[in-house]
């Protein structure tokens, strides 16, 4: 258990090397860095193992190991205030750090064919396993200050590697705009977290704090603030409804990147927080909660729709991870957890599958755009046969683990919250049905568009397939870990849902009239979607053309992102130029060449005294023998 | 005996008198003369005084003395660098006398 | 009785006049020393009278109760010696390319210590109005030295008029003073002024007033100060530098010495007023002197700006302010000379004394570029020189005299002083001129340049042995003398 | 030890008269020179940085007191003491000012005009700055405190550059003189202060120590402390008084705004925590929310107005009024969190943006224009510059793992626990502007496509590179490893009174 901090050091002991001598390594140092994330990998299994044989039953006994980093003592109060670096090992954070060190593991390998013979090929590796040695710092931190550390950092190498290929206007544009909203996102986790320590146990540690809240350590409307301000942080960094604009454009950075950190990783790591700090959502009065829902449900439906209009196809992913991303929150929405870490376990595996299925189809045809796609199939089949598992999984088909996990989510949806929550999530489901066939009906079947693309297009090699294949595989058995005896069979008493639970052990029901509905209405989209755009997709067209607005609306984003431009380039550069302006001009020219100026006339006037001509003199002689004996006489005597 | 103060009034006449002819004239001599006038009426002030009050010592007296030898050397250096001002520029009035200024 | 005069007291003025009187025949009859060893001839002269007055440190004897012998008068005699003698080192050069007659030039200077010596010796009013007057008739002369030069010409009769008018002034308040108190020696008006003045209130409280007016012209105070950037500008550089340096330096001794012994009892009365001259003082120099072009001007509202501090001094009188006093006036004449020998040099050099004209001096003259910097900085108070300590002193005493908020616009206006400074500097160092051929090293005022700035360093930098030195001195002013009340200058028994 | 204390001070000084011996045919001589006293201060810097170690009383270490001028006039016993000492807070300000001018020699490696003269005024400076960080009496600390400022108008008049910009212009004349003129401005109302103090506390002597124990009373401390706070505000570019800041460092070199932004606005917080917050706490006391006030608005004006700069050095200057209004921040809320992250701000920040200031500096060196707009896609032909730019923005927007982090994490604590909610709120709003104006300027000069007009431009100088290696070895080890400053800090912010828990 101890050698936990392990996992978060290898990746950034690679990082440290690669940035050093990276350039003189034998190809670049490629291997380096998947042999980081290969052994972070590895070292999951015997943590497992230790949190397994020690657990009795089905309560786990959490592991945790710090050390302190920075501490003095503050003299009045008479305790210290202390900032310490350790980990901290639970259900959870194993669940987290398996999704993320497998698909980092699948999308490095991936990299070395996608990315081969880019000139900064080196670096695109090391900022990786920058990424990844963060995203565990994170995953792992046991107290909000390190867990912070780790949030930003990997803000940053999204930065990074969104605007990996910088020389594109719109590349550096997009990781400047991700960095900034990200930035002020986590304006509110700091404030969240600084507002925890306050007036909590003078302690950063995540588990102190949850329990002095249980005990009501905090007063509900203080604590309610505190954690909305969290909540904050998560809705920048998943991309969640105010603060989503970025994750659309974040398709700039080169298509593992997406898959690793816009799909599996980083985004997931708002809903690991809101998870990790559902106790003290929970202990807040309900409108936290509802917030959270509400947030979650505006994001699926508006990327769902959204998802309709866009013609990139990794523009659709990204939204269809918005979408999932939404449904996770709505699952924490109703506190359960189990439903929010099995979505987000499997979503990490399908949705880096369909990534990575359009990455290879980007790397064949070096074309994104639907229009220009279509026919793949015949050439890819690989590829075709694995994004179709993937798009299956993510409408939610019976067999495939999407379903599965969707299922439980609705489920708790339909019991905990009212009816309205389960319409929306429903007619979301068929959206999702309708655009993810859309997607792979005219990016693979039916007639090429451009042939010129459909000649260029080829099968990739293995180092691209091989991973596909596995997360195929993966994203169609994960779904069976709801079943308990699954979970007794890999070693887990009682299954996974005992595994991952928050109040109490939770069975998973499979309550068959949700499960029906739910996969009549999914597959309903998808044969509506089959029927809209087969061939030449004109029905599509007329549909379009009948709800133009509509249409266009949903193509410009619900313009959102012109409101924020909007807004940003007149309210807040405009507050910049008009404070800038006042203080050249009031404050310095003003103020203080005002006041030079008033001493700059005084002595302009003073200096016509001296006329020159002597009874001027001998005037200013007289009277000032005059003044002062007047003065003098008149006070003194 | 004549009372000290028609002494006193008198020099203070004397002495405001001087004073208004500095700033009153514009020639360079009779300035010169009403500082001389100011500088007689101090010495008058001084021999009251002597006489009046302190008839036992002569400070007073010897002041009178001091003040009479140097108004004369005063006169002498004035009017020789009047004669200088007259000789360069041909000018006695102090008003145009005024190229140093501001 | 002391009726004995000790004439042997008198020695180092004594060598002075010798001194003229032996340079003016020596440069009536042999023409063949040349005008410029007759300047370092002078100097030798005021050297050794400055080395004379040494016999003197420690005891304090009196010239018949016409001028006491103390350290205080030590301490200046050898300051003004020192002032005379770089003046006419100064002015060798000067007087050679420039003036006529420079025997009698070298005479002026010296009778000009003479007066300061007297002013600074003085037991009582007679003696330190003759000096005053002596001091001053000879500097009204060597202002007009220059015969054909019409602003010399001004500037002399200016400062004559004006100078005569406010001797009047002076003469007059001390004949109101002499005829309320009944004496004319210090001590002795200290005495009656502490006893009950009711009934002659009249005479003395106009009598001070003129007074003040009439010293208030001799340091250049504000109201009365209006001829000193004429006198400036018009008489010949070295002159300048004499009038800035001497006069002030008499000036305030004699305004010490009398405030100190014969007005200290009035103190709570005359304070406030010599405060209000005090900022009226440092207001007008220091703004002014923003808005001058011609370096003499400049330095002249620059002097005028230090004599506002100097007063600030009196205005907070006490043993404590009265050494920050003498200090800071040492440190200022000294940095003074510095500033003017540069001013002399470069006039020297180029006959140009506008501010524009100093573009680009540093490229051509480093040395005296750097060393008129340091002047100037010192000037303005800066640290690391004499200015920064001695004005640090200065103020902190008079804080300490609960003059606080004197002290505060003192601040205040040296930062303002600093504009004007830092002006002049810009144009040596950032100017650029076309020539760029370097001046020729004059050695002797060279050595004499670098001993005022090691002096300016010094001062700046461990002051303690001067600051002992003054201490000393001005301890004896305010010792109360032995009083023998009625004793008078020739008194009958 | 008291002798490496008295090198610090004596090194600078002693090497001025050196470099006036060297014939200015032979700048390359003074270069070394310079180059050799700074690597020996830096060196020094680092031993007594290393080598202090708290050991109770008030912290301070290495004391050397020679007396100056005693039982004169109104200086009673030990009245002015060269009197110096290293205590906690002045062991990191010490290190960073080594590290600075060692960066600073190496960035003006190239001045052509005059070189020895630059290194004379540098060192000058130097020493004045040291001269404040260790001195224990408040007379040379006034003395040190001006000397800094003496050289400054020299600096940035012969040496700097003025700049046209399409609505006003800026020369560099003007820079020095606003720069010099405010400086000694706000050392007038320090310096009614300490004659106040002096008078005040009745002991006859300069000796900080001696004044701290002077009991004075509550009404004289509220009206004296407004009096430091504004004086030495103004050298910390406090909000209204800031103006010079932006305007000085745009006019001065490279080297001497890395001086002036990185050591030298921290004398003016230094100031305030030393002489101020120590000699006066119930004045502090009772004008702290003032203070956090103006800290506040320092902080959000500053950023905001960086935000519309297109002028790199203006935005680099503007970020420094917002970063000293984070320090100002941390003093403000008088407990002991706040102080010290004021104090590691102090040290981040003066790192940070001399890091900045080289990257700039660099930049304008070979472009000889600084306006952001016009640069484009520059990451091509100067990557090593552009990382170093970078991890300065990053620091300076408060990245975890860099020093900007951790100090103002520490600020916004302090502030927070002192219950200026409202004013924690504005701050870290603030540091999101920085990341806004920082990652603007970023993707618009550095990223994106290359304009090919800047297609010549080469990489830094090896020195530039030298130096700024060595700002971001400061900047990460107290980023990742921020133990040895806080140990040191803490200790002597505990002595200050009024300082809460």
């Amino acid at each position: 258990m101890d050698q936990a901090w392990l996992i978060p050091a290898i990746p950034a002991a690679a990082f440290v090397i690669l940035l050093i001598f990276g350039p003189y390594l034998p190809r670049k140092g490629d291997w380096l860095a998947i042999a980081a994330i290969g052994a972070s990998f590895i070292l999951v299994f015997p943590l497992l193992a230790d949190l397994l044989d020690q657990a009795d039953g089905a309560t786990y006994v959490a592991g945790e190991r710090a050390w302190e980093w920075l501490s003095f003592d503050l003299s009045g109060v008479g305790e210290t205030f202390e900032i310490e670096i350790g980990f901290y090992v639970d259900p959870i954070t194993i669940v987290m750090l398996a999704v993320v060190t497998l698909v980092a593991l699948m999308v490095q390998v991936y990299s070395i064919a996608y990315m081969k013979g880019d000139s900064r090929y080196g670096w695109y590796f090391t900022a990786m396993s920058l990424f990844a040695a963060s995203m565990l710092t994170l995953v792992l931190a046991n107290n909000l200050l390190l867990l912070y550390a780790g949030w930003e950092a990997v803000g940053f190498c999204s930065f990074l590697l969104i605007g990996f290929w910088w020389e594109k206007r719109s590349a550096a544009e997009a990781a400047k705009k991700a960095f900034i909203t990200t930035r002020i996102g986590d304006v509110g986790l700091l404030i969240g977290i600084i507002m925890l320590w306050l007036e909590g146990p003078n302690t950063f540690n995540i588990q102190e704090i949850i329990a002095f809240a249980q005990e009501g350590g905090y007063d509900s409307t203080y604590l309610t603030a505190a954690v909305l301000f969290m909540f904050m942080g998560a809705l920048g960094k998943s991309g969640q409804f105010p603060l989503h604009v970025w994750l659309p454009d974040a398709m700039e950075g080169p298509t593992p990147v997406s898959a690793l950190i816009h799909a599996a990783t980083m985004v997931v790591a708002g809903v690991y927080l809101v998870a990790r700090m559902l106790p003290l959502f929970e202990v807040a009065d309900p409108i936290a909660l509802d917030v959270v829902l509400v947030v979650g449900l505006t994001t699926v439906m508006i990327s769902a729709t959204m998802g309709l209009a866009a013609t990139d196809i990794k523009r659709v992913i990204a939204y269809s991870t918005l979408n999932s991303l939404g449904l996770m929150f709505v699952a924490l929405g109703s506190s359960a957890v189990t439903a929010a870490m099995l979505y987000l376990f499997v979503h990490g595996f399908f949705k880096a599958l369909l990534f990575l299925g359009a990455g290879s189809v980007i790397h064949a045809t070096e074309e994104q755009d639907m229009n220009r796609l279509g026919g793949l199939a015949k050439k890819m089949p690989v590829t075709a046969a694995m994004f179709a598992i993937g798009t299956l999984a993510m409408i939610g088909i019976i067999p495939l683990s999407g379903f599965w996990a969707k299922d439980e989510v609705l489920v708790f949806a339909n019991e905990e919250q009212p009816l309205i929550v389960y319409l929306v999530l429903l007619s979301s489901l068929v959206i999702t049905g309708l655009y993810m066939t859309r997607l792979f009906v005219r990016t693979f079947l039916f007639a090429p568009r451009d042939q010129g693309v459909y000649d260029h297009a080829h099968e990739s090699g293995l180092l691209i397939t091989v991973p596909l294949l596995i997360l195929g595989l993966l994203a169609t058995v994960a779904g069976f870990v709801v079943f308990d005896e699954v979970g007794e069979a890999l070693g887990f008493p009682g299954g996974i849902a005992q595994f991952v639970f928050l109040r109490e052990a939770h069975e998973f029901e499979f309550h068959l009239d949700t499960a029906i509905t739910s996969t009549v209405l999914a597959g309903g989209g998808a044969v509506a979607g089959w029927i809209l755009w087969q061939n030449k997709a004109e029905l599509a067209a007329s549909v379009r053309d009948r709800f133009a607005p509509i249409a266009t609306l949903l193509a410009n984003r619900y313009y959102i992102d012109e409101v924020y431009q909007f807004a940003i380039d007149h309210i807040v550069l405009g507050a910049g130029t008009v404070v800038a302006w006042f203080d050249r001009v009031v404050v310095n020219d003003g103020g203080v060449g005002g006041s030079a100026k008033i001493g700059y006339l005084a002595g302009f006037e003073a200096k016509f005294l001296q006329s020159g001509r002597l009874p001027n003199y001998a005037l200013a002689i007289v009277s000032g023998i005059l003044l002062l004996s007047i003065v003098m006489l008149v006070a003194l005597v | 005996m004549i009372p000290i103060d028609n002494f006193l009034v008198l020099s203070a006449i004397l002495f405001s008198l001087g004073m208004y002819g500095v700033l009153a004239r514009r020639n360079a001599v009779l300035i010169l003369m009403s500082v001389e006038l100011m500088l007689q009426a101090v010495a008058i002030n001084f021999v009251a005084f002597a006489v009046y009050l302190y008839p036992e010592t002569f400070t007073g007296v010897i002041f009178a003395i001091f003040v009479i030898v140097i108004a004369a050397a005063e006169v002498g250096l004035a009017l020789a660098i009047i004669l200088r001002l007259f000789r360069n520029r041909q000018i006695t009035n102090v008003d145009e006398a005024d190229l140093l200024k501001w | 009785m002391s009726t004995s005069l000790e004439w042997g007291l008198l020695a180092p003025e004594i060598l002075l006049a010798g001194w003229a009187a032996f340079i003016i025949l020596i440069d009536l009859f042999w023409g063949g020393l040349g005008k410029e060893r007759l300047g370092w001839l002078a100097a030798i002269g005021a050297a050794a009278a400055g080395g004379l007055s040494l016999i003197w440190v420690g005891d304090t004897k009196q010239f018949g109760d016409l001028a006491d012998i103390n350290d205080y008068t030590t301490l200046f005699r050898v300051l003004f010696s020192g002032i005379g003698a770089t003046i006419c080192i100064l002015s060798a050069r000067y007087v050679r390319d420039r003036l006529l007659h420079p025997g009698e030039y070298y005479a002026l200077i010296l009778l000009a210590i003479i007066g300061a010596n007297g002013m600074a010796a003085a037991h009582e009013l007679l003696t330190a109005y003759i000096s005053l007057e002596l001091l001053s008739f000879s500097l009204y002369t060597l202002t007009s030295y220059a015969k054909f030069d019409l602003r010399s010409n001004e500037a002399g009769l200016k400062y004559m008029l004006l100078g005569a008018f406010s001797s009047a002034i002076f003469l007059y308040g001390i004949g109101l003073i002499y005829g309320t108190t009944g004496s004319t020696q210090f001590a002795v008006i200290g005495e009656v002024l502490s006893g009950d003045t009711s009934d002659i209130e009249w005479g003395m409280y106009l009598g001070l007033a003129l007074m003040i007016g009439g010293l208030g012209f001799k340091v250049a105070a504000v109201p009365f100060h209006m001829y000193t950037p004429d006198a400036y500008e018009g008489a010949p550089i070295p002159i300048t530098a004499l009038i800035s340096a001497l006069a002030k330096a008499a000036g305030f001794a004699f305004f010490l010495k009398l405030f100190a012994v014969a007005f200290l009892p009035l103190i709570d009365d005359w304070r406030y007023f010599i405060a209000g001259l005090s900022v009226a003082t440092m207001a007008l120099g220091n703004l002014v002197a923003i808005q001058q072009r011609n370096m003499k001007r400049l330095l002249a509202y620059s002097s005028i700006g230090q004599v506002g501090y100097l007063l600030l001094g009196i205005a907070a009188l006490s043993q404590d302010t009265a050494s920050a006093l003498v200090l800071h006036m040492i440190g200022y004449v000294v940095t003074n000379l510095a500033a003017f020998t540069c001013v002399i040099l470069y006039y020297n050099w180029t006959g140009r004394e506008e501010i524009e004209e100093y573009k680009g001096l540093a490229q051509r003259a480093p040395y005296l570029a750097l060393c008129l910097t340091i002047a100037l900085f010192s000037l303005a108070g800066m640290p690391l020189f004499a200015g920064f300590t001695t004005k640090f002193i200065l103020f902190q005493a008079a804080a300490d005299e609960d003059m606080l908020w004197l002290a505060g616009v003192a601040a205040f206006f040296s930062f303002v002083s600093l504009y004007y400074y830092l002006i002049v500097i810009r144009e040596m160092y950032v100017g650029e001129t076309e020539e760029k051929t370097r001046f020729p090293t004059p050695w002797l005022e060279y050595t004499a340049l670098t001993v005022l700035i090691a002096g300016v360093f010094l001062i700046g930098l461990y002051p303690k042995p001067v600051l002992e030195l003054v201490e000393d001195g001005t301890a004896t002013i305010f010792v109360s003398e032995e009083l023998d009340p009625g004793e008078d200058l020739i008194g009958v028994p | 030890m008291e002798f490496v204390l008295l090198a610090l001070i004596v090194i600078p000084l002693a090497v001025c008269p050196l470099f006036m011996l060297i014939p200015s045919q032979y700048p390359q001589l003074s270069r070394y020179l310079a180059a050799l006293a700074g690597g020996t201060l830096f060196a020094l810097s680092v031993l007594l940085f290393a080598a202090y170690e708290f050991d109770g009383g008030s912290g301070l270490r290495y004391e050397l007191q020679w007396v100056w001028l005693e039982n004169i006039g109104f200086l009673g016993e030990n009245g002015i003491t060269f009197y110096l000492g290293l205590d906690g807070i002045g062991a990191p300000l010490v290190l960073l000012n080594g590290v600075v001018i060692f960066a600073a020699v190496f960035v003006s490696w190239n001045i052509a005009n005059r070189t020895k003269d630059f290194f004379v005024l540098l060192f000058l400076l130097v020493a004045g700055v040291y001269g404040v960080f260790i001195s224990q009496d408040l007379f040379f600390f006034f003395f040190w405190y001006e000397v800094a400022v003496l050289p400054m108008f020299l600096l940035i008049a012969v040496w700097g550059a003025s700049s046209e910009f399409k609505t006003f212009a800026r020369t560099k004349e003007y820079g020095a003189m606003k720069l010099t003129m405010m400086l000694v401005g706000g050392s007038v109302l320090v310096w009614v202060a300490i004659f106040a103090l002096f008078v005040e506390a009745g002991a006859g002597t300069y000796d900080m120590t001696v004044l701290r124990e002077a009991a004075l009373d509550e009404d004289f401390q509220k009206v004296v402390f407004p009096l430091f706070m504004v004086g030495f505000g103004v050298l910390a570019g406090m909000w209204p008084l800031h103006t010079w800041s932006p305007d000085g460092h745009v006019a001065a070199p490279t080297g001497v705004s890395m001086l002036h932004a990185g050591v030298l606005m921290k004398l003016g917080a230094f100031g305030i925590l030393r002489v101020g917050m120590t000699l006066l706490p119930e004045g502090a006391e009772f004008w702290a929310p003032v203070l956090m006030a103006i800290g506040v608005t320092g902080a959000v004006y500053g950023s905001i107005s960086a935000l519309a700069q297109t002028d790199l050095k203006y935005m680099v200057g503007y970020s420094s009024v917002s970063h000293m209004g984070f320090v100002l921040m941390g003093l403000a809320s008088m407990n002991e969190i706040g102080v010290n992250g004021a104090v590691l701000q102090m040290f981040a920040h003066g790192a940070m943006t001399a890091l900045m200031f080289t990257s700039v500096g660099a930049l304008y060196d070979q472009a000889h224009i600084r306006d952001m707009t016009q640069f484009g896609g520059i990451a091509k032909p100067m990557p090593r510059h552009t990382a170093f730019f970078t991890i300065a923005g990053l620091s300076s927007l408060g990245l975890p793992g860099l020093a900007g982090f951790v100090a103002e994490f520490h600020i916004f604590v302090g502030v927070f626990e002192a219950g200026y909610w409202w004013a924690g709120v504005l701050g870290i709003l603030s540091a999101a502007i920085t990341a806004t104006y920082i990652l603007r300027m970023l993707s618009r000069a550095y990223f994106g496509p290359l304009n090919e007009k800047w297609a010549g431009l080469k990489e830094m100088r090896l020195g530039e590179q030298f130096a700024a290696v060595l700002l971001i070895a400061m900047i990460l080890l107290m980023g990742l490893w921020p133990a040895p400053f806080i140990n040191r800090i803490s200790e002597t912010v505990e002595m200050i009174p009024g300082i809460a828990g």
